[in-house]
């Protein structure tokens, strides 16, 4: 596969959110603010792309029948470095993230590319692979936050557009994020056909 | 007063233009087709051939098989066709052709006469089913069949069925005042035949003139009425001094003429879901099929002539006529004066189960109890709108159904969740379809499920 | 001091249920097929759910019985979509044996007679239990799509009251075919190219005055083409299994013009 | 998930010895790398914690740094208020800092707001430190309004 | 008392699905048989119980005595996948009705971040061991209800003439929206 | 000449949906002008001007979905008037609007329109308006001179002050959204809907009943229980809604139960002074369940 290819693929035609379905937790859970939505995406970043590079690095030498119990442990491994290194640098963020930074141990996404991917595939695709689908991700995760910030607080990574008193507060609520997504899905349906 | 739970009270009952008019015989007619397949069950075979000269009673049709009632000749004359022709339900199905012919007709012959009291009961059976009498209430199951219950059920009662509770029909009213004893000698020969000790006339409460006149025969009794007690006591046989006999006024409700609705209201049983009257030890007979036992029995004459309401806003004069099965819809509804201009549906039977038909080239069958056209304003094409789930249907199905979930599983053709929702106990009496305010044609989709879970089971015909 | 305690006791975890598991594995032994193992080998094991079955084995599961397609692995993409076709041993139809769907009628909308007006149910299913929707031909089509609804190509579009078939799209799945309550659909050999477009088994004379493009039984096309018509119970039916021969005069020569090529 | 078609019938004990020691291999590496990242960083996250509660300390007792600074946590509207109420030595409020919270975003949420707060400054147990009497409650957040005064009059009480 | 508060906050108020957003992929993916979603909740509940509890027990007697609560992530994970795999071949072979029953919901709950976030939070929450599992339960429970009448709602949907772009997932995650807008209701119960 | 030809029944009730429609915006009114009576102009604009945003939402979406445009078959009037009613009377128009295009667009017409919502549009856009705009949707007026007050349910169950005499709540003498406050203009409405047989007693009798019980039980007044809030306008116009409650008799009264009993959680234990909004919200998502369960006995079924 074209290295390109390994990169390209995951932001749009197989975005993880909003195409694939999977990896939907955080998307949900921390998108209630653009500044959270990053955090979040570096956070997954940095264990898909680490993850994915070091599954392809040992992929010659596991034995099959035990891959799995070590490709979770090498996720966790990086999870747990990012929830320790989160937690001394950036307390705040880390404090607003919460739950969901060891929950990336077991967000679809990463198990999924180090089984379908990073498996099957040399060093540089995996990690292509890796930045790809971040990238979709975070582009998902961004975008939903952004909405979410602007109609729900009146403001864009904390810097404030309009008076928060007329923002829907509900967009910043559970079910605002909901419906971001929701309608998201909708769009990108219908753009995806026009393309078509 | 006794009834059934829900079902529904129909807006204008229409009955009474034609409740108050005797019913009158048509001419004989010059021409009758006979499909010979009239009845639920099985196709007969025809017993004559294209030529043949058949004369008035002459049985030209029958089968083999249990599940059938043969078929007589209702005016004398010549087969003239045996050929596919189409039948009302509007589909081609075999049928024999009597043209009368020029000559002056030949005298109808039947073969023999009887008295109930002298027969046992298989004779009874035997009579019946030669005559080919078939239920007369519309549905047209073979009488005889019916009245050979499995030994091991114990029949207990008789009911005959005297509602009419569809709007516009008053054919069976005006038999049971014109015809009150041949009612009551039929019932009484189709208790025998059961073996029941008890009859029940059940008759909806806006009859009052038929209650009357079936309770004023009963206690006075023509000479001729086998209920006369004193003649019953001079006979002194058992069966009839013990075979109890009750008139029972009904709460007028639709659909009260149904089987299932019927013992409900009269005796309070319910039929089992799956099951027959004969489950819970009854038979339920119509009226008409107490008279055409009566003349079977007393004349020896087969089923070929059946009291017919003709009638609503499209027809010029609405009436009651006697007619040949065989005649053609046009021939009465001539008789009536013609259909009026913005005459717009005709249906063969009331306008809550019957059959709308697409010409008038069609021949009265053993099922026909009305033929009712309906104008231009009263037929409306509704235009189905989706369900708002008010709940009417529910409250108005007499079987407990809910007809608007029936409907959602058919259109999903989620066919496991159409039986576990009992499509199966549906009687297609059409309440929730008239008081759906969607608009949306339940029975329709009902009969769809039925024929397809069939098909699924593959039971052969 | 914290290094190496956290080793001990995570590798001493980790040994500890490897052994454990493999011990239960050998211990709870059950055969299974033989394919499933390789599926769910070849499955991402992500076990999201995505696909609508509860976890990656049991899409291998549903995968083997063939409740789903290949391609159902929404996770896996299309890598994981072409190791299951090769696994399944699924192929795709080639085009010679192409064979697809075509209707035995050509009465449009507009030219078919009718003896009654039908309101209810817009289905062909529910329409022919009415007396046959009130259509003056009791063959032909009703035109209210059942065929375009259950197909799951979305290769049939109403026009003018009749199917028209997406020859393309069409895998002779044969959903259409069951669904026709007047059973006018059939499946035929995409190259003979020529269908009789009606299925009137009236008389001709009863034909032509129910349907202008109605078969009427006049058996010219048996006398252009004997190999390929016959006319049987008054409509011309075609021997498909007879290949390499052109029915083409017989178009022509149909004075109803019920005869007609299917990828005009 | 582990070993889903993990070693077949008739493997020998030393294949899942083996396997059970590859496994424990990566454990011990996985291990040894996060030791190495907890060392480092453990100290920055306890100093940060400590930092933080110090600022928080700082920023509810008066200039002089006297006093208490007392933490409660009333029950709010969507769960618990973790509060810092500063007192100062005479049993007057100095500063109220709002620790965390779950109130509603918008509304409850703005008892944070330094404008509410600073209402609290100077107050003692002998005000009656309820909303609509001498503390103007936040606009259509009564209840977390009366949750932050319940924490104050606590706090004050503690003081004592 | 307090134990009833735990139970109805992690049931309803604090609902795992509707409001904390954790376990959609398969709150979405399951959703659309009832079947499946009600033999999924019970195999949820039946395996969150016992992996909080084991969970529980690993970081109380193995890690933090040895000080090692930086291994939670990688202990736990590994304590619950193990933990599935081992239920999953007892089930298999001991009690195939019920494995046949719940076992496919089995791996798919490896992987629900929902076991892994109640191990995460009772510890968080520093409940003791019956608070935990009356926590494990209720989250449980309310993954359960949240589940099923999620399956019921999609089930009325099956006829509806949903706009095409919206059909299948948006429109899903519309209904969960008013779902979740009908459960903030319960905001603030009990003053929890 | 050609017959028409269906399956029976070949008659039908003159009694459609949309007549349905318009006997529950008649009955609607009588609530809606005690509103008008005793807020003032304001509650009129208010009223007019969401019923037309309703209306015309619905129009717009279907148009834009390319189906039949049924926005005057009067379910749109129904919800927008619905929606009117229990808002606030000095509600802002444009949060009113958002409001109704939220209750049409996304929880009707995105689910299928008429018949297929699983969510009363009036109760979801009135508790969509609610999280987005607290403020706006907790600031209450007093009747006549438009003094800013807080409703007699937040007064009592919240800060345990008195409750207003039983007249004036009865005759909607309160504050409290535009059109819940009159128990009497209610009741002649519901007497409207009841007399027509357009809605059937178990859900409001079983809501109203539950209400009363429990408050009794836990030892609150049940007459102030019943007449504060929105419990009549809930329990007549909207646990009663035919889409969103189940269809049976027997469903019918275990939704209004379940209705009442969420309520007085809400109320006395929640963090809200009123709950029937989202005790009828939640159980909307009950009613697939209850539907599947609640149904008649079989004739001659076990």
């Amino acid at each position: 596969m074209s290295l390109w290819k390994s990169f390209n693929q995951g932001i749009i035609k197989e975005n993880p959110v909003l195409r694939l379905m999977i990896g939907l937790c955080p998307v949900l859970a921390v998108s209630n603010n653009a500044i959270n939505a990053l955090g979040m995406s570096v956070a997954v970043a940095f264990v898909l792309i680490c993850s994915n590079a070091v599954v392809a690095m040992i992929r010659k030498t596991t034995p099959d029948e035990i891959r799995i119990p070590i490709f979770i442990i090498v996720i966790s491994t990086f999870v747990t470095i990012s929830d320790y290194v989160m937690n001394a640098f950036t307390p705040d963020l880390y404090a607003a993230l919460g739950v969901f930074v060891p929950l990336i141990v077991v967000n679809c996404i990463i198990l999924g590319r180090a089984e379908a991917f990073a498996y099957r595939n040399p060093v540089l695709n995996s990690i292509l692979d890796g930045v790809g689908m971040s990238l979709g991700f975070a582009l998902a995760l961004i975008s939903i936050g952004v909405i979410r910030e602007v109609l729900g607080a009146g403001s864009v990574f904390g810097i404030a557009l309009f008076n928060p008193a007329v923002a829907a507060t509900i967009m910043v609520l559970p079910p605002g994020a909901f419906i971001t997504i929701g309608v998201l899905m909708a769009a990108l349906n219908k753009f995806e056909n026009k393309v078509q | 007063m006794s009834t059934f739970k829900r079902g529904i009270h129909p807006f204008g009952y229409h009955k009474a233009e034609t409740a108050e008019k005797a019913v009158r015989e048509l001419p004989l007619p010059k021409r009758v087709v006979l499909p010979l397949q009239q009845n639920l069950g099985c196709p007969n075979e025809a017993l004559v051939k294209v030529g043949d000269e058949v004369h008035e009673g002459q049985k030209i049709a029958d089968s083999a098989k249990f599940v059938a009632a043969p078929i007589h000749a209702p005016i004398s004359g010549r087969v003239t066709k045996i050929e596919k022709l189409p039948n009302p339900c509007g589909f081609d199905v075999p049928a024999i052709v009597i043209d009368a012919g020029e000559n002056a007709p030949q005298e109808a012959r039947y073969d023999g006469k009887w008295s109930v009291d002298e027969l046992a009961p298989e004779q009874i059976r035997k009579i019946v089913r030669e005559a080919g009498i078939v239920g007369l209430g519309g549905a047209a199951f073979p009488t005889h069949v019916k009245l050979s219950p499995p030994p091991e059920k114990k029949i207990g009662a008789i009911i005959i069925n005297g509602c009419e509770c569809e709007p516009y029909i008053t054919a069976d009213h005006r038999i049971m005042l014109e015809r009150t004893e041949d009612v009551l000698y039929g019932a009484k020969a189709i208790a025998k035949a059961v073996g029941a000790d008890r009859i029940i006339i059940g008759v909806e409460d806006n009859k009052q003139d038929a209650i009357e006149k079936l309770k004023y025969e009963i206690r006075n009794g023509s000479t001729s009425s086998p209920y006369q007690p004193s003649r019953e006591k001079s006979r002194d046989t058992k069966s009839e001094t013990n075979t109890k006999l009750e008139i029972q006024s009904l709460k007028t409700k639709y659909p009260q003429g149904g089987e299932k609705m019927l013992i409900k209201a009269t005796l309070g049983r319910e039929v089992p879901s799956g099951g027959l009257a004969l489950d819970v030890g009854v038979v339920v007979q119509n009226v008409g099929t107490a008279v055409a036992v009566a003349e079977a029995i007393k004349l020896g004459k087969p089923l070929i002539d059946r009291v017919v309401t003709v009638t609503g806003s499209g027809v010029k004069e609405p009436q009651n006529l006697l007619v040949r099965i065989g005649t053609s819809f046009l021939e009465i509804i001539e008789h009536g004066g013609g259909l009026k201009d913005d005459a717009a549906k005709l249906i063969m039977g009331g306008p809550m189960m019957g059959l709308a038909v697409s010409s008038l080239d069609l021949p009265v069958v053993k099922a026909t109890t009305c033929l009712l056209v309906l104008s231009k304003k009263e037929v409306r094409e509704y235009e189905e709108q989706s369900c708002i789930r008010c709940g009417r249907c529910i409250k108005a199905c007499p079987i407990g159904l809910t007809p608007n979930f029936l409907a959602d599983f058919i259109k999903l053709k989620d066919w496991a969740r159409v039986e576990e929702y009992h499509v199966a106990d549906c009687i297609e009496c059409g309440c929730c379809a008239y008081v759906c305010p969607s608009r949306i044609y339940l029975v329709q989709y009902f009969k769809i499920a039925k024929r397809e879970l069939q098909t699924r089971k593959a039971v052969c015909r | 001091m914290i290094i190496a305690t956290s080793i001990i006791v995570l590798g001493l975890l980790g040994f500890v249920f490897a052994a454990l598991l493999a011990l239960a594995a050998d211990y709870f032994k059950i055969e299974e097929d033989l394919r499933l193992a390789a599926i769910v080998a070849i499955l991402p094991g992500a076990n999201c759910g995505a696909c609508g079955a509860a976890g990656c084995r049991a899409f291998a599961e549903r995968l083997i019985k063939g409740e789903v397609a290949v391609s159902g692995c929404l996770a896996g993409g299309q890598d994981v979509a072409n190791q299951l076709a090769a696994v399944m041993g699924v192929e795709q139809p080639t085009d010679v044996h192409k064979r697809v769907a075509v209707v035995h009628c050509g009465a449009k909308g507009s030219q078919r007679k009718i003896k009654a007006n039908y309101s209810g149910v817009k289905t062909c299913q529910a329409a022919e239990m009415i007396a046959g929707g009130g259509l003056m031909c009791g063959y032909g089509c009703l035109g209210y799509g059942d065929c375009y609804c259950v197909c799951p190509f979305d290769a049939i579009r109403m026009s003018d009251g009749l199917p028209v078939f997406d020859h393309n799209k069409c895998t002779a799945c044969g959903k259409c075919v069951a669904a026709c309550p007047r059973k006018i659909i059939s499946i035929i050999p995409y190259a003979f190219n020529v269908v009789v477009a009606c299925s009137s088994r009236d008389t001709g004379a009863a034909t032509r005055k129910n349907c202008p493009v109605g078969c009427i039984a006049c058996k010219i096309c048996e006398k252009q083409a004997p190999a390929v018509f016959k006319v049987e119970d008054n409509l011309a039916v075609i021997d498909y299994t007879r290949t390499g021969i052109d029915g083409g005069p017989a178009i022509e020569k149909c004075p109803t013009k019920c005869i007609i090529r299917i990828d005009q | 998930m582990l070993g889903r078609n993990y070693l077949g019938a008739g493997e020998n004990v030393g294949k899942i010895f083996k396997l059970g020691i590859i496994l424990a291999v990566f454990c011990v590496i996985s291990a040894g790398g996060l030791a190495i990242v907890y060392m480092y960083t453990q100290p920055k996250i306890v100093l940060n914690s400590q930092l933080a509660l110090e600022g928080s300390k700082k920023a509810v007792l008066p200039p002089s740094g006297k006093g208490q600074a007392i933490a409660v946590s009333p029950r709010g509207y969507g769960g618990p208020i973790e509060m810092l109420v500063g007192v100062d030595p005479v049993g007057k409020v100095s500063g109220v800092k709002i620790l965390s919270q779950r109130e509603t975003p918008g509304l409850g949420a703005n008892i944070v707001k330094p404008k509410f707060l600073d209402q609290f400054k100077g107050k003692s147990l002998k005000d009656p430190l309820e909303p609509k009497k001498d503390i103007d409650a936040i606009t259509g957040a009564t209840i977390s309004s009366r949750a932050v005064c319940v924490g104050v009059k606590e706090a004050l009480r503690k003081a004592k | 008392m307090e134990l009833l508060g735990i139970f109805f906050a992690a049931f309803l108020i604090n609902n795992i699905l509707l409001i904390r957003f954790i376990a959609l992929c398969s709150f979405f993916g399951v959703s659309t048989k009832i079947d499946t979603s009600v033999g999924m909740s019970f195999a949820v509940i039946f395996v969150m119980t016992i992996s909080s509890a084991v969970s529980w027990m690993v970081y109380h007697y193995v890690l933090a005595p040895f000080h090692l609560e930086f291994l939670r992530t990688a202990a736990f994970i590994l304590t619950i996948a193990a933990l599935v795999q081992l239920e999953e071949l007892y089930l298999k072979k001991m009690i195939p009705n019920l494995y046949r029953a719940m076992g496919i919901y089995l791996p798919l709950i490896t992987t629900n971040c929902a076991i892994l976030a109640v191990a995460f939070l009772a510890i968080d929450y520093r409940y003791d061991f019956l608070r935990s599992m009356v926590y494990s339960l209720g989250v449980s429970g309310g993954y359960s209800l949240a589940i099923v009448l999620f399956a019921y709602v999609r089930d009325r949907m099956a006829l509806a003439p949903i706009p095409k772009w919206f059909q299948g997932y948006p429109i899903a995650f519309i209904t969960a929206a008013l779902m979740s807008l009908a459960f903030l209701g319960f905001t603030g119960m009990f003053g929890l | 000449m050609s017959f028409n030809i269906s399956v029976s029944p070949h008659i039908r009730l003159p009694f459609d949906a949309k007549s349905i429609m318009w006997v529950v915006v008649l009955a609607l009114l009588f609530p809606a002008a005690a509103g008008v009576y005793f807020f003032g102009l304001p509650a009129l604009v208010l009223i007019v001007f969401t019923t037309l945003v309703a209306v015309i939402t619905e129009a717009v979406c279907q148009w834009l979905a390319k189906r039949p445009i049924t926005a005057a078959d009067g379910s749109a009037v129904v919800t927008g008037l619905l929606l009117a009613l229990i808002l606030p009377p000095t509600f802002p128009l444009w949060m009113a609007a958002i409001g109704a295009v939220f209750a049409i667009g996304i929880v009707k017409v995105l689910f299928g329109g008429l018949g297929f919502n699983i969510f009363n549009p009036a109760l979801a856009a009135r508790a969509f308006l609610l999280a987005s705009w607290p403020v706006a949707m907790t600031t209450w007026i007093r009747p006549f001179d438009a003094v800013t007050t807080a409703t007699p349910l937040f007064l009592v169950n919240k800060m345990h002050q008195a409750a207003p005499g039983y007249w004036d709540l009865f005759i909607g003498n309160r504050a409290g959204s535009l059109g819940e406050t009159s128990v009497l203009a209610i009741l002649i409405g519901a007497l409207v809907l009841l007399l027509t047989r357009v809605i059937d007693w178990p859900a409001p009798a079983a809501f109203i009943g539950s209400v009363a019980l429990f408050s009794w039980l836990l030892g609150h007044d049940p007459w102030f229980a019943i007449m504060s809030g929105g419990l009549m306008i809930g329990a007549f116009f909207m646990a009663t809604d035919y889409v969103t409650a189940p269809v049976t008799t027997k469903g019918r009264f275990i939704f209004g139960l379940g209705c009442g009993i969420m309520t007085v959680l809400i109320r006395y234990f929640g963090g809200f002074p009123e709950g029937v909004n989202y005790s009828i919200l939640f159980m909307n998502i009950l009613t697939p369940l209850i539907d599947r369960y609640a149904r008649p006995k079989l004739f001659g079924g076990r």
